[in-house]
């Protein structure tokens, strides 16, 4: 029905099938835009772990016994998407087809194939061997040896008519949901809706572990928590994981781009994420094209901001994103703390024997506190989506954690423990932590004799 | 009743003046910034449009028609009377902020397509706003620095008690 | 040297006397500005407290026993400040001079007349007298009893050439300090810092009691409360009062409207006061004159707001102010709420006997967390200046003010104090307050038994 409407409205179509996926094959007919894509090879380095001491040093702790606290790095743009899912330590034997959803363009192709069988499938044996047979043969030198199939052309465009679309079933259910039809939105929506497949916070529901976007009460971190607490609780999903140091029972928040933006400034404002990520640029001669080169604004303010904001100079506007960036990021900074020292007080609850309905009640804060600023550290633009709801929810974090701290002086007290040494080893392990070089090895000096691993205690 | 009859002969007027000679003179004289300028209404406008990079145009290359001479003729005598009319009997009605009709916003968007055609030939999806161009194009060509002049921002010399 | 530099500059000139303060002398030379001006005096309402639910309820007592828990109203406008001033119940027979500083055209004069002794000089006795006398018999009926002596044209116009100026030394000797020098001000300067001369923050120094602005080290909450830790305490200004409730030394927060608005984003762009609160308007046939009517620009946003935002109707930017608004004003409940809580906690540590040094350290944190939100209430745009801003400073306040609380639960239950039941005790004051119906009296049930006034404590 779709190349219909197109048909209709005589657009020009491709001579492309409309099963392609490989990006490669995209390239004989829209050389410029391949030519732009290509860009994203460019940053060639290796990954860069998040865990130093001038990004964030304290995610081994705060992530301990999850994926997150082995290996979680600086993204390097879409055409390393396979690669680096199939690379990361966070993937192990036990890793489902869920996985790959925001990575290779073979997903629907996947989906068509197995149903809804794809999103529990083991993700090492079943879905990395389908997935690359899709693409064998068609390998291409300048995508290295994954960017024939990694996120590119017909996750967005229809390869026939080269029209929008979306083509990842949780945005379009997620959104139904909510009572939107996505199928009816303007061009100025689509132009953030396809970043919406991906850019956004998920989870697997427990019966077929299906990628679910938790958005029934809104797209807000209040909301979205609501609704972890109530909805996604009654199908049966509690946690992601629990946490090793406190063992809270833990959610692990995702990239939420398209939620901050929602309510921030310029999402209420109609402007899309591809007006500031994907400007037009002037390639060859005077053609010009709609740039393919996913990075930072920041580093074009000229194409990016400045056709809006003409009236500001590049100083000034580099100058405002640094002023609401260094604003935020100094907040997290405080906020992670109270979080860090959370898990440690409830920590010491456990092994000196506080009543367990107050352990429980301290472990909820935790959960709480952690939730409103993963969602905002999570988030990847320091803030500048949404200066205003970012520093929020940060406040409502530190509010949860600082309660659960409250909790645990409360019981630590009756049971005589001194907070000054308790303060004392924190501060000891938080160290111990940062000193490590090898980011791999940061989380095993998170737990020690002073803090042992909730979980392997005998009781 | 009184008002609609005053508009005809305005309507009129305005369409004579722009008939009269007939001439191609004419025609760029009602078309030009100085025209427009005359009425001090259009300060603002003029200023704001001859401090930026479209200043060689003439008003109307954006806000009258340029497809069709008659189209032009018809567009300019509707809106001129229009102005012509608030100018005078209906001064008390000008709006504080006089901004571009639905009508009039359609016709810039044909307009900036036309001259920009060669620039957006290749950009196969580039009508994305449902505002036009000047969704993305904001200051385009009126409106830099939200109508502040650029003497506001020279270093006076103010009183100040200590 | 003024009016040299006008004579220069071949400007207008009035035939007003250049003292001229009197503001119905301007009318004749000035009629459509004036008939502007008269806009002011349109709420001719009394004046409405801030004490009820849905405002501010929990101010009685947060501010016990300063002037602010007897008397606190909405504000009524320019022309309305002289009588507001006199008639407030925040005045008493100690109150002094610098109370006049922002509310009369006869502040010049009277600095003039009485120089440094101006500031310290006894209100009632000394200051309103002459202010009146100034005024003697050019009382006009449309202005009221004062309004012809209230904010007015002399205070931000020179009254022989109408050039915009500054008339309160307070403002040109905070910005020298910082290295600013006003006189040489843009015209989009000026438009801003008239209303600087009062919309921001003050204290009396210690030494002459004069107004001053605590702007030393920058004008972010952080950077005054820096500044009245340090620069200020060595000046000998070490609180404004002590609280009776924790006995903590509190600092008074006022008006930041132009702190808050100097790192937000219209401040940042350089959108003057005036843009938003004094418009272009067409009077009289169609003469456009500067709006003399000081007001909330929602009420008129085609003039203010849609002016430079003409992209949007005005049904979008009413929504998107609301939205900023509810979300700053949720957040500054549960803000001062904490704030609240961490008074009586600490008004139980004093009264079971908790180490003196654990109280002081409690009360310091009390004293920060008021500031960083009490800034923030003082702030009149409902967090519209500076969304981001009020929310930091809203995080930082939460956080002192549950450390102060987390102290007190420590000390507290080494005395085996019942947390549960002081929680109740809290929460039936609280009611008691919120129940009673005069504002007046609001406050006097902040303290009672449970929670008695620790400044009448015989120890
Ligand atoms: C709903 C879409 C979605 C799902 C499902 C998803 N990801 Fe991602 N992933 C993204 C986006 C968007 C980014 C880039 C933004 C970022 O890194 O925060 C990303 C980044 C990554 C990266 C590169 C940066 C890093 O984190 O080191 C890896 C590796 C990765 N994901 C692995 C996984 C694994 C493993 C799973 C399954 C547990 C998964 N992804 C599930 C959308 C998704
Ligand atoms: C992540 C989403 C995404 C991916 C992947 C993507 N595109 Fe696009 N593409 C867009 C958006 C958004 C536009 C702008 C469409 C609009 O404004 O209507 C666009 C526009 C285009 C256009 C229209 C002409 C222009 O330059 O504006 C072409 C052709 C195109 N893309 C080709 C490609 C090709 C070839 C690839 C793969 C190499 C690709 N796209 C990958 C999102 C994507
Ligand atoms: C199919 C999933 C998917 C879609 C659709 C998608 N992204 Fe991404 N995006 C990712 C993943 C995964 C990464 C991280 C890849 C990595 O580094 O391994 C990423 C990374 C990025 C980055 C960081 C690039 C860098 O160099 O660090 C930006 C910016 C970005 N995306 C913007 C967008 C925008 C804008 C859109 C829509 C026009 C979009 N993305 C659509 C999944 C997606
Ligand atoms: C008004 C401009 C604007 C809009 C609209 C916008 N962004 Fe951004 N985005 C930015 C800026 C600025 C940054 C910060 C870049 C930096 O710090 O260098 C950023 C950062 C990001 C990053 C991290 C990039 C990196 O270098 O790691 C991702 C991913 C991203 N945005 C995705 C999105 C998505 C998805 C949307 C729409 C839902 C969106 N953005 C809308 C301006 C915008
Ligand atoms: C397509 C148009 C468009 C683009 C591109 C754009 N903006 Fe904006 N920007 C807006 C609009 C619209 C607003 C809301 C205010 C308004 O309506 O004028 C806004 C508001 C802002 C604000 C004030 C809000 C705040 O968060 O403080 C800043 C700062 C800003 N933009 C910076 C940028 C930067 C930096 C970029 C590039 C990364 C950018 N903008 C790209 C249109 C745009
Ligand atoms: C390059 C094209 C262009 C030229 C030349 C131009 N204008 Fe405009 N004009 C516009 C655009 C675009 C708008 C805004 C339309 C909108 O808001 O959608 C506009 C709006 C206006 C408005 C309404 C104000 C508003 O904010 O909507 C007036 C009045 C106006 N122009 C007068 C003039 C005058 C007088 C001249 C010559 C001195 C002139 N224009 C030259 C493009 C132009
Ligand atoms: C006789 C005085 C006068 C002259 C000459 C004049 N205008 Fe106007 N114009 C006005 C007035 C008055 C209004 C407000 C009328 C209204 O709100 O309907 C206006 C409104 C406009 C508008 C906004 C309403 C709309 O139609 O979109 C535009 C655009 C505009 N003028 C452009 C021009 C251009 C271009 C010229 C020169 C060809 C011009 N004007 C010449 C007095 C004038
Ligand atoms: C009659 C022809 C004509 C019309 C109509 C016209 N332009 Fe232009 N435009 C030009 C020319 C010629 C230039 C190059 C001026 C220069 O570079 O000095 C230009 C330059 C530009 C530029 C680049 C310089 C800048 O000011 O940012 C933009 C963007 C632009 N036009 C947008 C528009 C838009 C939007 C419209 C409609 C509102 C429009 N133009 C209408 C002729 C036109
Ligand atoms: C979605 C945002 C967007 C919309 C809508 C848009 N433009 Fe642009 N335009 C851009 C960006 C980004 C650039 C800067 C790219 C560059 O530097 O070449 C640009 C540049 C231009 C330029 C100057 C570059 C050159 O060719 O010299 C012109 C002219 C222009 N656009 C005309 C138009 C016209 C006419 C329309 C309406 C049909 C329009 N634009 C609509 C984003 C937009
Ligand atoms: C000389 C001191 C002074 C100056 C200068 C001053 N204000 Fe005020 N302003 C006040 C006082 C005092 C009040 C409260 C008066 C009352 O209600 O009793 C007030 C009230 C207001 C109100 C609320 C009015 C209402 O109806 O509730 C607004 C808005 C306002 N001022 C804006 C401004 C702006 C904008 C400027 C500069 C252009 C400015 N003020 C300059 C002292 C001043
Ligand atoms: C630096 C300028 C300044 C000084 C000094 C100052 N005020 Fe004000 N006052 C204002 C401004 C501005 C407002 C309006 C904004 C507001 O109410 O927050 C105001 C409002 C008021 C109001 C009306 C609203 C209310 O609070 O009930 C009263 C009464 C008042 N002040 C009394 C006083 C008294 C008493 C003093 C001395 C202790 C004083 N003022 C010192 C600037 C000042
Ligand atoms: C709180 C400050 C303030 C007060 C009080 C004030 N004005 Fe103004 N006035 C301004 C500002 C700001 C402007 C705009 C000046 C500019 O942009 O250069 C202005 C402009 C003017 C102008 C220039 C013409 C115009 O309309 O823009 C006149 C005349 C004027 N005021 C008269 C008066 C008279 C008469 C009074 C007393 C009834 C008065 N003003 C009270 C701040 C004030
Ligand atoms: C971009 C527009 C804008 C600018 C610039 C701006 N304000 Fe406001 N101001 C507002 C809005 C909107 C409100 C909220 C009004 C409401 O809630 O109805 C407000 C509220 C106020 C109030 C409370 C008014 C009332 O009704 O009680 C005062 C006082 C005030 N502003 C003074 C200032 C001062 C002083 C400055 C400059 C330092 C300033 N404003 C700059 C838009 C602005
Ligand atoms: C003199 C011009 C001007 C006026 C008047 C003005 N604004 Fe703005 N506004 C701006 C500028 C400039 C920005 C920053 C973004 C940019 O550079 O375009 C902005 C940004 C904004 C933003 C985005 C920032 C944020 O805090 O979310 C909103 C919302 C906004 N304005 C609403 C309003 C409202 C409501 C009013 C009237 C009360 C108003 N503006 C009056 C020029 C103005
Ligand atoms: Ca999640
Ligand atoms: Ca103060």
């Amino acid at each position: 029905s779709k190349s219909e409407t197109s048909t209709e409205q005589d657009m020009y179509t491709t001579q492309l099938s409309p099963d392609e996926i490989v990006n490669s094959a995209f390239k004989d007919e829209f050389p410029l835009q391949y030519e732009s894509y290509l860009k994203n090879m460019v940053p060639e380095n290796d990954n860069t772990s998040k865990f130093v001491e001038d990004i964030e040093p304290n995610l081994p702790i705060l992530f301990h016994n999850y994926g997150f606290m082995l290996e979680y790095n600086k993204t390097r743009g879409h055409t390393y998407a396979l690669e680096d899912v199939m690379s990361i330590a966070r993937i192990n034997d036990d890793s489902i087809g869920s996985c790959m959803t925001c990575k290779s363009t073979a997903v629907p192709a996947l989906l068509d194939e197995m149903g809804d069988d794809y999103w529990s499938a083991n993700f090492k044996e079943e879905i990395v061997p389908l997935t690359l047979s899709y693409g064998e043969g068609l390998e291409s030198d300048e995508l290295g040896t994954y960017g024939h199939l990694s996120i590119g052309c017909s996750d967005c465009h229809d390869p026939v008519t080269m029209e929008l679309r979306i083509t990842r079933p949780s945005f379009t259910n997620a959104m139904a949901r909510q009572g939107i039809d996505v199928t009816e939105a303007t061009k100025n929506d689509m132009r953030s809706y396809v970043c919406a497949q991906c850019h956004v916070e998920y989870y697997f529901e427990p019966d077929k572990k299906k990628v679910t976007f938790p958005w029934d009460n809104g797209l807000k971190p209040e909301e979205m928590f609501e609704y972890k607490e109530n909805q996604a609780k009654e199908d049966g999903f509690e946690y992601d994981w629990i946490h090793s140091i406190s063992g809270a029972p833990m959610l692990k928040a995702q990239h939420p781009e398209f939620e901050l933006w929602s309510y921030g400034p310029h999402g209420e404002a109609g402007v899309s994420c591809a007006d500031c990520h994907m400007p037009y640029e002037r390639t060859d001669g005077s053609k010009k094209i709609t740039s393919h080169h996913w990075s930072s604004p920041m580093d074009n303010v000229e194409q990016t901001c400045r056709t809006c904001h003409s009236d500001k100079s590049e100083a000034d506007l580099v100058e405002r994103v640094e002023n609401i960036q260094s604003r935020h990021l100094e907040a997290m900074e405080e906020t992670q703390d109270h979080s860090v020292r959370a898990h440690y007080y409830v920590n010491r609850m456990i092994t000196v024997g506080a009543p367990q309905e107050r352990i429980e009640e301290a472990q909820w804060y935790i959960r709480k506190g952690q939730w409103f600023w993963d969602i905002i550290a999570a988030e990847n633009s320091d803030g500048f989506h949404n200066p205003q709801g970012g520093m929020d929810a940060m406040r409502t974090s530190s509010d949860a954690s600082n309660e659960a701290i409250s909790i645990a002086i409360e019981e630590l007290i009756k049971l005589d423990v001194d907070l000054e040494e308790l303060e004392a080893q924190i501060e000891e392990t938080i160290q111990a932590v940062y000193n490590e070089e090898d980011p791999d090895l940061k989380h095993t000096h998170a737990t020690n004799d002073n803090f042992p691993n909730v979980l392997e205690l005998d009781d | 009743m009184v008002r609609k009859k005053l508009l005809l002969v305005l309507s009129g007027i305005f369409i004579g003046i722009v008939l009269f000679a007939g001439t191609v003179g004419s025609m760029k004289a009602t078309d030009s910034p100085e025209f427009c300028s005359t009425c001090h209404i259009m300060d603002d406008y003029y200023d704001s449009f001859m401090d930026s990079n479209h200043a060689t145009l003439s008003c109307n290359d954006c806000h009258a028609p340029n497809d069709s001479l008659t189209a032009k003729l018809v567009f300019k005598a509707k809106a001129g009377a229009s102005h012509m009319y608030m100018n005078t009997l209906g001064s008390d009605q000008i709006p504080d902020n006089i901004h571009a009709t639905a009508q009039s916003q359609e016709v810039i968007d044909k307009n900036c397509i036309t001259c920009h055609e060669a620039g957006l030939e290749n950009v196969a999806f580039h009508d994305v706003k449902e505002g036009g161009c000047v969704d993305c194009h904001r200051h385009v060509p009126h409106g830099n620095g939200g109508h502040k002049p650029e003497d506001w921002f020279d270093p006076g010399s103010y009183d100040a008690r200590r």
